[in-house]
């Protein structure tokens, strides 16, 4: 049986306006999540929003049966997730969904993250430091407020380079110009990522993001895995309503679901809209 | 008395149910979704995703909106087809002991007749429960539930083409229910459900245009209740058929609120999303109900709100 | 262009109306009740409570209980009747600049008829606003307003009454509230409103009986407002009448759903009592929308989802 | 123009289990406020439940501006109720309604109280202290511990005889039992109250309670004051759910609105169901 948890509020820090760190006792959850596993969250305590919210596993720790989210207030749902306070208790489900596959342990691991995209990529980038892998990590925000974790990613052995849209700290643009540059880079200088060199990125972000990101990696023939964001219902397939356009099928396109199938998919197999 | 257990068995049209709840076509998928929430068996029945003669891919995207207590979705029938049914879902249900109900729906009376007759020729299935008010298809789907005679003419195709249980979902989107839950009885109907989701709308005022890739889309959730509470209550005066009462189901107390207006059974739909255990919940809270009110027999309970 | 302040004003079937908000029938009382939380005067116009020739009591209680995001009432029409209106609530609005929208209901057409016609006479009348589509009272209310060649009837009789301008209020308990739309315009109807309250019941599980006094009742709030949307949305596109959108209207970005889907103008109802200052709410949220959208003249807006 | 307060928080305290007494901000209310008012307050801050509440103004605190309220968790809206905390924001309309009216200062106060009906009628014991006038008060509950406010109310210069229907304090019955009682031993040995004299009793609680109140004071032919408890939609006497059967009208029988022409009613006015 899948456990339908009422997890115990640990505490909820808010890291910066509008952005929440929520701790939650659930020992199940933490013990059997993967980075890019999603749990589905009962925000309120009323019909009003009636829909549970999807989340990334951002983080977990397994000997404090630990879950921790990652989120920015979006709307009505998360705004009411916000006001939990140490001692509420928060339904979740799961952990659910299909996540990222971890990287051989040899392979050049490329992470790019947008915004709240570094949500499920930080659990990603944490369980890969376990087996030593370390990773060049492209992280993009709008402002410098809003780059968040690089000091803790980087304390884990990984390489962060940053991007914000106004310039205020790394590179001046998107993240996914600036991973462009990169891989050009790399291309007409020889240098790290190559073609045939076992490179794999893993993305996550907004979906303008997400697309150009596969645009990128398509031509520099570098395999990927994004994780799309859908809107959702039951979270655990059955009602079809998370349904994401994918390569496949009979007629070379099929509607696969993001909640089961995905959150995360090969970014080849996306068919984007 | 509370030392005794009631007797939660109901006969639904021919469909013997060990207890009165079950799930909402096209909420609870094929089963194996929600089977490691819950054990299957403890439902009296359960009602699958609506099938259709040729695979569906459904309506374009986005297929869901949240409204004030409730969701509208536009998902089409996306469904792999009878066959592929027939031979990929039905046999993860043959391990369960439980009335297996299948939704059909067609674009024409003769795809719901065809419909009956495959599906009475494969084992494993306990009912059918013809969907003629799906308001997420162009052809077809609610225009069979909104006219009388057609619904009863789809009623008695399906009759002749099957020896099943044949248990017809009614629209609310109607002047009136009863009139085609009238016109249904004589055609032969064994059980009647209701009901499907009431016809609605919502727009992105950011993006200034419908938030539903199909445009419109179907109402269901608690703020339909009492909707489907009025429409029991209604049809259970006037036709003596079992009604599958649904429609904003969450809690037992809901559930109770349609029996007591005049339902045999109830089905519980968009709050599995909410809460994947709200059919044991639903369960256990009208066994509690029956207890504490020292009623023996659920069946007791049908309708007893007409008689006040 | 943010500096500009947008042109507000609308035009329902000769009904001028400084900004597009106004109240929903039954929820606002005749004026004076809600008076002390807000300027009357900032509203484009007011709809005062249904009114019928003779005064009525109403329906027996409870006349209300709440429901998921929503109400069910079974008020009844109590009004103290048309003389006592006019002498005794009519004169506090003529102190007030803004058109009073009279909603009128009857048992036959007659009555209607002589309705239009008593209020015509009065002074500081605006409009009509016709009741075919009440839930809540025995004789006329909604028969009228579900069948089409009846809400024409009606429609014709209260124009032939009346140099004022008539509103038609359509009920969404129709199998095509479009159908009913296409007959009252033809029938001379210069504005349409919709929703009335979608029929709906409640029971009290403790009691085993309805809650409502009159067991049926009318479902109003957030919970109908997809239904509402929905209708504002078919209607527009087939009637070239200006309609007053309402149906679970709380804030300024459902209003916009509204104006999007096709309306011209807005009520609240429902909502005033949650909020009493809902209305100015809904009128400054409309204003800043359009100013941060550019848009000069709210007309633009009107039935703008339909073009995307 | 009158308030739509969004009152702050300053404490809430559960004075038994279900029973809380919130204190809230809200100076113009306070300022305003008079004994058998209510201020109608929404208890969460979603579309469900839609409705307020309407809970009687159990004391005031004019110089500080404090509104006090008395309530039993009785359903949704008021389990909601109590979640709040100090600096937590409610949103009240009030006062509303037409409440006791003050005796003379000569008169004869007695004051039965059912339950939570003690809530109102703690507010009018507090006013009619000012004024120097002392009530025999009737306080019934269901057992002891449901007892609230004995000792304050008789510090504030009244007189208390409790009622348990447990018999676990004072008077084993109703309140109402108690009431029929007193009055019949005073009609007997020609006792405090009298046909004549300047008694009048007000009276709040459960329905069935203050119809028997009723039935007695006619019959003792003394005149009083009821508080009755109608589901109510807006509270301003606008959408005419809250009717209740009074006396008048054409047929005999009216229905007046509780939320404007009540709570409080002259209990021979009031038309029992
Ligand atoms: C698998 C998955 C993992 C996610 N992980 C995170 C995470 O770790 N941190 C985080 O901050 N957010 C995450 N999200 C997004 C998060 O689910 C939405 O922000 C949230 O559902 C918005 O709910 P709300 O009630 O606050 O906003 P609403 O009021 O419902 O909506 C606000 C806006 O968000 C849009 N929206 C609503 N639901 C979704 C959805 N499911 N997908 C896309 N857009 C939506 C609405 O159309 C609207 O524009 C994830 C989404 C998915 C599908
Ligand atoms: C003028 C007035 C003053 C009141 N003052 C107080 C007070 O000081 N303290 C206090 O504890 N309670 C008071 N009440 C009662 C209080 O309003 C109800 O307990 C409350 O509305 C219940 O809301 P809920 O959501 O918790 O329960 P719900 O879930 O809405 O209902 C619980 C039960 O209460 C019944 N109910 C709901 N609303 C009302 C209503 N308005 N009147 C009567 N029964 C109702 C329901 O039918 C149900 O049986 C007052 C009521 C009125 C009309
Ligand atoms: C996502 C979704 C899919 C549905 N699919 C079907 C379907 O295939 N066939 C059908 O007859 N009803 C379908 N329905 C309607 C439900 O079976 C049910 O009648 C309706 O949702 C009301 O119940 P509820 O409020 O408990 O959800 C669907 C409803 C939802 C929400
Ligand atoms: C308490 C109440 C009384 C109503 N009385 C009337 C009425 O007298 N005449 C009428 O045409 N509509 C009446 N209505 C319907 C409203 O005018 C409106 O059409 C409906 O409530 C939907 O709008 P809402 O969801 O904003 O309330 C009443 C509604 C309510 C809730
Ligand atoms: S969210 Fe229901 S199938 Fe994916
Ligand atoms: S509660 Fe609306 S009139 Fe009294």
């Amino acid at each position: 049986m899948s456990p339908v948890a009422d997890a115990k509020v640990i505490k909820q820090n808010m890291i910066a306006p509008g952005h929440f760190r929520l701790y939650l006792f659930a020992p199940e959850i933490a013990e059997a999540a993967r980075p890019g596993q999603f749990v589905h969250v009962r925000c309120g305590h009323t019909l009003d929003p009636l829909l549970r919210r999807p989340v990334s596993i951002h983080a977990v720790d397994r000997e404090k049966g630990e879950v921790i989210l990652f989120y920015r207030v979006a709307g009505r749902g998360t705004a009411l997730l916000s006001k939990n306070n140490s001692g509420d208790t928060i339904s979740l489900l799961g952990p659910l969904g299909h996540g990222f596959s971890m990287p051989q342990s040899h392979a050049r691991v490329l992470v790019v993250a947008g915004g709240i995209g570094i949500a499920p990529l930080y659990f990603f980038l944490q369980e890969i430091a376990v087996s030593e892998i370390s990773a060049d990590v492209f992280l993009g925000a709008a402002t410098q407020k809003q780059l968040f974790f690089m000091n803790e990613i980087k304390e884990s052995g990984h390489r962060v380079v940053p991007s914000t849209d106004d310039g205020s700290t790394g590179y001046h643009g998107t993240v996914a110009d600036l991973f462009e540059e990169y891989v050009r880079k790399s291309d007409n200088q020889n240098g790290p990522v190559r073609r045939g060199d076992d490179a794999k990125v893993y993305g996550c972000g907004p979906s303008g993001m997400l697309k150009r990101l596969t645009d990128i990696i398509a031509a520099a023939g570098i395999p990927g895995e994004v994780s799309l964001e859908e809107r959702m219902g039951c979270g655990v397939g059955a009602c079809l309503s998370c349904a994401c356009k994918a390569r496949g099928g009979k007629n070379g396109v099929q509607y696969r679901r993001a909640c089961v199938d995905g959150p995360v998919f090969p970014a080849g197999e996306v068919v984007w809209e | 008395m509370s030392g005794v257990k009631p007797n939660l068995s109901v006969n639904v049209g021919g469909i013997l149910m060990k207890n009165p709840v079950t799930t909402a076509s096209g909420t609870f998928g094929f089963g194996p979704e929600y089977s490691p929430y819950l054990d299957l068996n403890r439902l009296g029945a359960i009602v699958v995703k609506g099938i259709t003669l040729l695979p569906r891919t459904g309506n374009p995207t986005p297929r869901l909106a949240e409204t004030p207590a409730g969701i509208l979705n536009s998902i089409g029938l996306q469904n792999p087809g009878v066959e592929r049914f027939i031979s990929e879902a039905l046999p993860f249900l043959a391990d369960y002991d439980l009335p297996v109900i299948v939704n059909i729906a067609g674009d024409t009376v003769d795809d719901y007749a065809l419909l009956a007759e495959k599906l009475s020729r494969a084992s494993g299935v306990g009912g059918l429960e013809v969907n003629i008010s799906c308001p997420n298809v162009k052809k077809g789907g609610m225009q069979f539930g909104s006219d009388p005679a057609m619904a009863a003419e789809v009623t008695r195709a399906v009759k002749a083409s099957t020896g099943l249980p044949v248990i017809v979902k009614l629209s609310p989107n109607v002047t009136s229910i009863v009139a085609v839950a009238e016109k249904v009885a004589e055609a032969g109907a064994d059980a009647l459900s209701m009901i499907n989701t009431v016809l609605g709308m919502a727009i992105d005022i950011k993006k200034k245009r419908p938030v539903l890739g199909n445009l419109l889309g179907g109402l269901s959730g608690p703020a339909v209740k009492p909707v489907a509470v009025r429409a029991v209550w209604q049809v259970y005066r006037e036709v003596k058929l079992p009604i599958i009462g649904m429609g904003g189901i969450t809690t037992a107390e809901d559930a109770i609120e349609f029996i007591l207006a005049g339902a045999t059974a109830v089905a519980v739909g968009t709050a599995n999303f909410v809460n994947p255990r709200a059919t044991m919940d639903v369960l256990e809270g009208i066994e509690n109900y029956l207890c504490e009110n020292g009623i023996e027999n659920i069946d007791e309970l049908t309708g007893l709100a007409q008689k006040s």
